[in-house]
């Protein structure tokens, strides 16, 4: 697989290792939050932490869009899915995270709801044409990496003149949480020396878009691939600016990421959705600006204009340590309830939820090795 | 959840579709967003939708440092300090 | 009171429920499809059971249900998978299988000519295998209380003296080999469903082991146990025997072969082919001494061909699978959790 | 990783797919519910299939899938009835039931309760009856691609020395004896049925008949054969015998014990009880001369007390039935044609 | 069970087989038609043919609804079967009746079509009123003796406002074939003594209807219970009639039935149907005034209406012998096809449909000993 | 098709509905067509409509009359040559 195979190579993840280890600092630790729960995911997935030197200390950020999404919004999908002649459909990813009383979507099906796995949106939209008679819910959810998908499919929806497609509209912005995740604190960032940025996020957005967090907090960020040489050369790349005490937003995936990224998809979205005022995000906390809902425009696309759904209170695990985990602060494997009442088969908190969590991650591939760290 | 892929363009279709591969598989996509593709590119497949096109120039230049710092011999001319930074261009051939 | 049936142009025959009433319907399609299919004295005799001599007194039974969507998907059908399924189990424990027996739910509405498909399927993997269908069952459900066809096979076998396998018996210092590549069938499977829109080369690995076992056990009778990777994939596989047998293991991914387009597939739809099925590999665990002997003998067969050392066992009260990565890392390889792929057995 | 997981009142917890995925979660379910109901050294190994050894090397095996709607019925559920069903059919050989395998069809959504209740009952079915569940499989399937519950059973069992029944054996002369009342099962499931809005006191006779049979081919070594009439009815199990045989049957309709609610039910639905499902009787036919001890022998065990000689074979080249009314008119006894009743076993 | 067991009694069965013998005249046959399809089926049932004297020569009359509703019909109601949104019920003796190219209801259920079978025609209205936006359609066969139910079933649909309820009505008279299997003849009825009358459909019309057969064609007619003794007392009751050369309609069986039969389900009848010009029975041709259809007031329940049915025309098997065997001028088992290419697994003409045509009797109960007799 | 049977009403029920028993068997039928029926009586039921309500009396007494042939000696004081021919009541006590 070309452009694939290449940035997995051993000998060469081998050298930029020894690069790092070369490049470390004697006595300095360069704690570096990954912000993308995809560059969690890859780095336990190839075992990065058996190579990198002590010095590097991965921090998981809250990059997971499953796993930030509030309890309440997955309460109003289900009771989406209960509506008469409903059809919920979603990304695989969103099927088992539980709401209130550990009740998924998959539940719901068991119990007889029409719960659909899609592989695109586009999938809705086409089965919309096919049941005239029945409504067709998208529970759409992402970053800014998904939302140029939903909107040329509510375009598509609307060219169609199709009156039974509608998205529940999740949608998140990744620069409003980078920066409420440092702003938030009494020492902005202070546990965090530098960022690797968000891989495809960024192609949507550009590099741009993380200027004004790195320039505000000080922290460098670099903008990465998902493959395993591509996060250890911006492991490389954010120690070398931190020795140099620099704080650019640097590309190390400039072959598909651009510094304006894709200005087509920012017109579409642009075009279909406008900013909330605010949205709540789980484990992080209410975020000004940090969500998209779709434009009056599109109206008669919203599912939440068109089946009114009541507000609901999201109601955490008492003994979850998810805040302080998303932002970096505690390792997954620290928290009380880690592998002991959370599991992926049943995950109490935000990080277990998706394979892409921090904690689900660490107990996927990571929390023997991390035991005998600890 | 962000998880996307390269894939080679090996069939334009209508309606703002391709037919892309990834090694031996194929799979239709939508290519609204990357409606400059040509074929024989590389673009990169998310939920189903091209998101950007691959600049193979860069791969390269990425392939190149890596493979220098291993050799310890230069495979290209250039040998920045600083392997892909904001001077980059952007500008896909 | 033969009655041959002309069949409507447009209108192909279909299974409706009276073929599972158990009257003259019934009766018709079991002697014109099974008992031609599966043509054997015991089938022929028409009892409600089978009735044979064994040449051992220590034997192994198993069941297993397919009930694999679609029916039909590149290399097999869920005929063919429904017979080396349940040989396989027979093999896993070194033994040779002797008798099938199979029992069909159906579907009200399927295409008889489908059903025949499959059944013809079924007789050749039988034959192939060399063991026969000997008894069986059929019922029908309403439309929509079933999907298409489920197949329920059993089977016995006899095992051979000196051999002992069994998923508690792997110990620390034993050697682990795999016959082949990883996430065949899988891959197969849903490459032949519409919903995901893809294609791939790729082929069902779907194949009946018992005669690679035979030679296997035949070599090194101390072999501690196999199993095959199917539901659930090579990854579940492994932590079963490890937690059968209160081991651990360190598997090297490097020695784990994936076929390119297998590979290709689950990049594209986010899958790990270490949970995906495979129904044509096995996973033996041996001695080290024997190792060797074992991995030779594995790779003079036809279905060995690939076989590869993919790791050890080790001593691990957790009894965990660690994986050590082509980068070079460690990481844990845990059971599958969460979103199984549905049908694929 | 113990994971007790509360459950919420108002949703009862369900059967979902990734119960059948093969992971970890249909490891906790195996565990859980089926070993820990089943219990047995053979389970608790946890292999793909159960190792033993048989005590003959005459063994007979059999199949059968159990797709009975509604899942419980006035006398059992479809758990017991899929032991008693398959240990009827090794019965039915003269043989002694050795092993049980099972196979569950699970459609997504059942609840766990309803679950945990059939096997609880086949639990008792298999204890009671001495046979255990060695081996087993579960697979889940979507909403909507089944109904509830499907179990096929699967079972081996031994055939006693000199003991040799077939249904190709019975001879002109022979006697035909009924081992009690016909039609319970068929109008136990009818009634069930909230469609047909009926209630009546009848419960399905649903039984393990294999104590029965080791008591009469131990007193009648010589009974040509057996046959319990389930789906079809004692008309078509009569009718398969003689197509078998190539003889005819008289039989005397007095003879033939119906109880009363049977009776009443056929007569409000036009139902004929000749065709109507039967899970725990049986019919033998055996030579004249030992028809008074098979009968007395039969009376003698619970399970055969009502039997009866309901007539005798006949030379008959067109192999069919005959039925002497109780008015003293004659008329054929057909297979069952057109239209089953669905689903009763 | 009361008012049944008592009218099954085998001695008394005897006692009356030997009154028949005792009555019959010497050298003389009687050539009795039983009218009814419960009627064949209840003298192969219970075996009467082996207990009356060889002059008692039973003949099997068209008296079966399932039997003589022309293929055309079957076409039809497979044709609403297949609509969209449609839910076609009937009674279970229905659903495999083969129509043109053999195709039957239940082979159009195994296709997909939504095809059940009700043990009531309430049962189609209740499905109706859960349903609201599937349309039912009752597929109404039968003589006298079910039209009282499906009048009273569309009188409550119409009472519930139902607007998805619709009766494909197919309802015949009895008088109407009798005459007409009589006057179909150069010589009207002479191969026929007697009838052997309706049971139920005598019920609801009574004694009466039949007045006027019976003094146009000279032919005894006595109305009998369908149970054995019914049935033999009846014959003893015609041989007597023969004897003493009367022709009264006479009722065998006053217990249930009236002269006037029950005004109320008449008065019900007539509230709902109107009579048909004429209608093309199966086996007997077109009759004139022989089959009713919904009065116009209740046209929205109509099938015929609201879901406008292309004309078909019947194609029977050119070999089969129905229009004779229907008349009771040949045996079943004289027919060239059966129990050869005409089994009720398969049958190819109107008598081997239902259980209760004579071919379907003769075959199920009958057909060695009929071969001995021919 | 006409089959239909004996039943006793044993429950009157809303809706012109009764309950009826058959033997040891209940089933909820439509009386609408015999508004008069009282408890106890017997009813001939088809489809699951009751058609017409059942006369002991002339059941007996057509019982009566095959005894009568049958032991040879009378059970009731009538004997008439024709069983029960028009001229019988028609009316239900
Ligand atoms: S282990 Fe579970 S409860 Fe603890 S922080 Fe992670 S997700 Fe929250
Ligand atoms: S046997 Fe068949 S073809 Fe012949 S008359 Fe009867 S129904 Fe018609
Ligand atoms: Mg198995
Ligand atoms: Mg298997
Ligand atoms: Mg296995
Ligand atoms: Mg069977
Ligand atoms: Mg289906
Ligand atoms: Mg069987
Ligand atoms: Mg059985
Ligand atoms: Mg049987
Ligand atoms: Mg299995
Ligand atoms: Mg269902």
């Amino acid at each position: 697989m070309k452009y694939i195979e290449e940035f997995r190579d051993a000998a060469l993840a081998r050298t930029l290792a020894q690069a790092i280890g070369q490049a470390v600092e004697p006595g300095r630790t360069y704690r570096l939050m990954e912000f993308c729960g995809g560059h969690t995911h890859a780095i336990y997935r190839y075992g990065l932490p058996g190579l990198l030197p002590k010095a590097i200390k991965m921090l998981h950020g809250p990059g997971c869009p499953v796993c930030v999404l509030p309890i309440a919004r997955v309460d109003q999908a289900i009771e989406l899915a209960g509506r008469p002649g409903v059809i919920l459909c979603s990304y695989g990813d969103m099927l088992r995270v539980p709401g209130s009383d550990r009740r998924t979507l998959l539940q719901a099906k068991a119990e007889g709801a029409d719960v659909r796995m899609l592989y695109s949106i586009d999938d809705a939209v086409t089965l919309a044409r096919q049941l005239p008679q029945r409504a067709i819910i998208f529970f759409a959810i992402g970053f800014e990496t998904t939302t140029p998908a939903t909107a040329l499919a509510i375009l598509r929806a609307q060219k169609l003149g199709l009156s039974n497609f509608f998205v529940f509209c999740n949608h998140l912005l990744t620069p409003a949480a980078l920066d409420a995740l440092l702003a938030d604190s009494p020492n902005p960032g202070s546990w965090i020396d530098g960022f690797i940025g968000p891989a495809h996020v960024s192609t949507v957005i550009g590099t741009a878009a993380y200027q004004q967090v790195a320039r505000r907090y000080r922290k460098p960020i670099v903008i990465a691939g998902f493959e395993p040489l591509d996060l250890l050369q911006a492991i490389l790349m954010l120690v070398r600016q931190l020795n140099s005490q620099r704080c650019a937003v640097e590309n190390q995936y400039h072959r598909v990421v651009r510094p304006n990224g894709n200005r087509l998809a920012q017109d579409y979205m642009a075009q279909v959705f406008c900013l909330r005022a605010s949205f709540a995000w789980r484990g992080l906390g209410t975020i000004a600006a940090s969500a998209l809902a779709l434009r009056p425009a599109f109206a008669s696309f919203d599912a939440e204009r068109h089946f009114p759904l009541a507000d609901r209170l999201s109601r955490e695990h008492p003994g979850c340590a998810c805040p302080a985990v998303l932002r970096g602060q505690l390792d997954p494997a620290a928290c009380q309830l880690f592998a002991v009442a959370c599991t992926p088969a049943n995950p109490l908190g935000a990080c277990m939820i998706s394979a892409e969590g921090a904690c689900a991650a660490v107990y996927a591939y990571g929390r023997q090795p991390l035991r005998e760290a600890l | 959840m962000c998880l996307a892929i390269p894939a080679q363009v090996c069939e334009l279709l209508a309606d703002d579709r391709a037919r892309v591969r990834v090694g031996d598989v194929l799979k239709t996509v939508n290519i609204a967003l990357v409606p400059q593709v040509r074929l024989g590119e590389f673009v990169i497949i998310h939920v189903g939708y091209a998101l950007e096109r691959l600049d193979p120039l860069a791969a390269e230049q990425t392939l190149a440092l890596l493979h220098e710092a291993s050799d310890l011999q230069p495979r290209r001319a250039e040998s920045a300090n600083d392997p892909n930074g904001q001077e980059r261009t952007d500008e896909i051939h | 009171m033969k009655t041959s049936q002309p069949v409507a142009a447009g209108h192909p025959e279909r299974i409706e429920l009276v073929h599972g009433g158990g009257g003259r319907a019934s009766a018709q399609l079991i002697e014109r499809m099974f008992i031609r299919a599966f043509d054997n004295p015991m089938l022929q005799q028409k009892n409600d059971q089978a009735r044979f001599d064994v040449p051992t007194r220590r034997l192994v039974m198993t069941t297993d249900a397919h009930v694999v969507s679609p029916l039909f998907f590149p290399g097999g059908d869920i005929g063919s998978l429904a017979v080396h399924g349940t040989l396989n189990d027979i093999a896993m424990a070194g033994a040779e299988p002797l008798y099938l027996a199979v029992s069909f739910i159906l579907e009200e509405g399927i295409l008889l000519r489908d059903l025949q498909r499959i059944v013809a399927s079924m007789a050749r993997a039988s034959e192939a295998a060399g063991v026969p269908i000997v008894t069986g069952d059929t019922k029908v459900v309403e439309r929509g209380k079933a999907d298409g066809v489920f197949i329920t096979t059993s089977a016995i076998g006899s095992v051979p003296n000196g051999v002992d396998l069994s998923a508690d018996r792997a110990q620390p210092g034993d050697q682990i080999l795999l016959s082949g590549t990883i996430g065949d069938h899988g891959v197969a499977i849903l490459s032949a469903r519409d919903s995901l829109g893809f294609t791939s080369p790729i082929r069902s690995d779907s194949a009946a082991l018992h005669d690679l076992v035979k030679q296997m056990v035949r070599q090194v009778p101390t072999i501690r146990c196999m199993r095959d990777p199917t539901r659930g994939g090579l990854a579940t596989a492994l932590n079963e025997i490890c937690q059968q047998s209160g081991v651990g293991m360190l598997i090297d991914e490097q020695a784990v072969a994936i076929a390119p387009a297998v590979q290709s597939a689950c990049e594209l739809l986010g899958l790990d082919p270490y949970y995906l099925a495979n129904e044509g590999k096995l996973i033996a665990i041996c001695p080290a001494a024997q190792a060797d002997r074992l991995l030779a003998q594995m790779r003079a067969h036809p279905l060995g061909q690939g076989a590869s050392r993919i790791g050890v066992v080790t001593t691990d009260p957790q009894a965990m699978v660690e994986l050590q990565t082509a980068l070079g890392g460690i990481r844990l390889l845990d059971w599958l959790n969460g979103d199984p792929l549905p049908r694929i057995c």
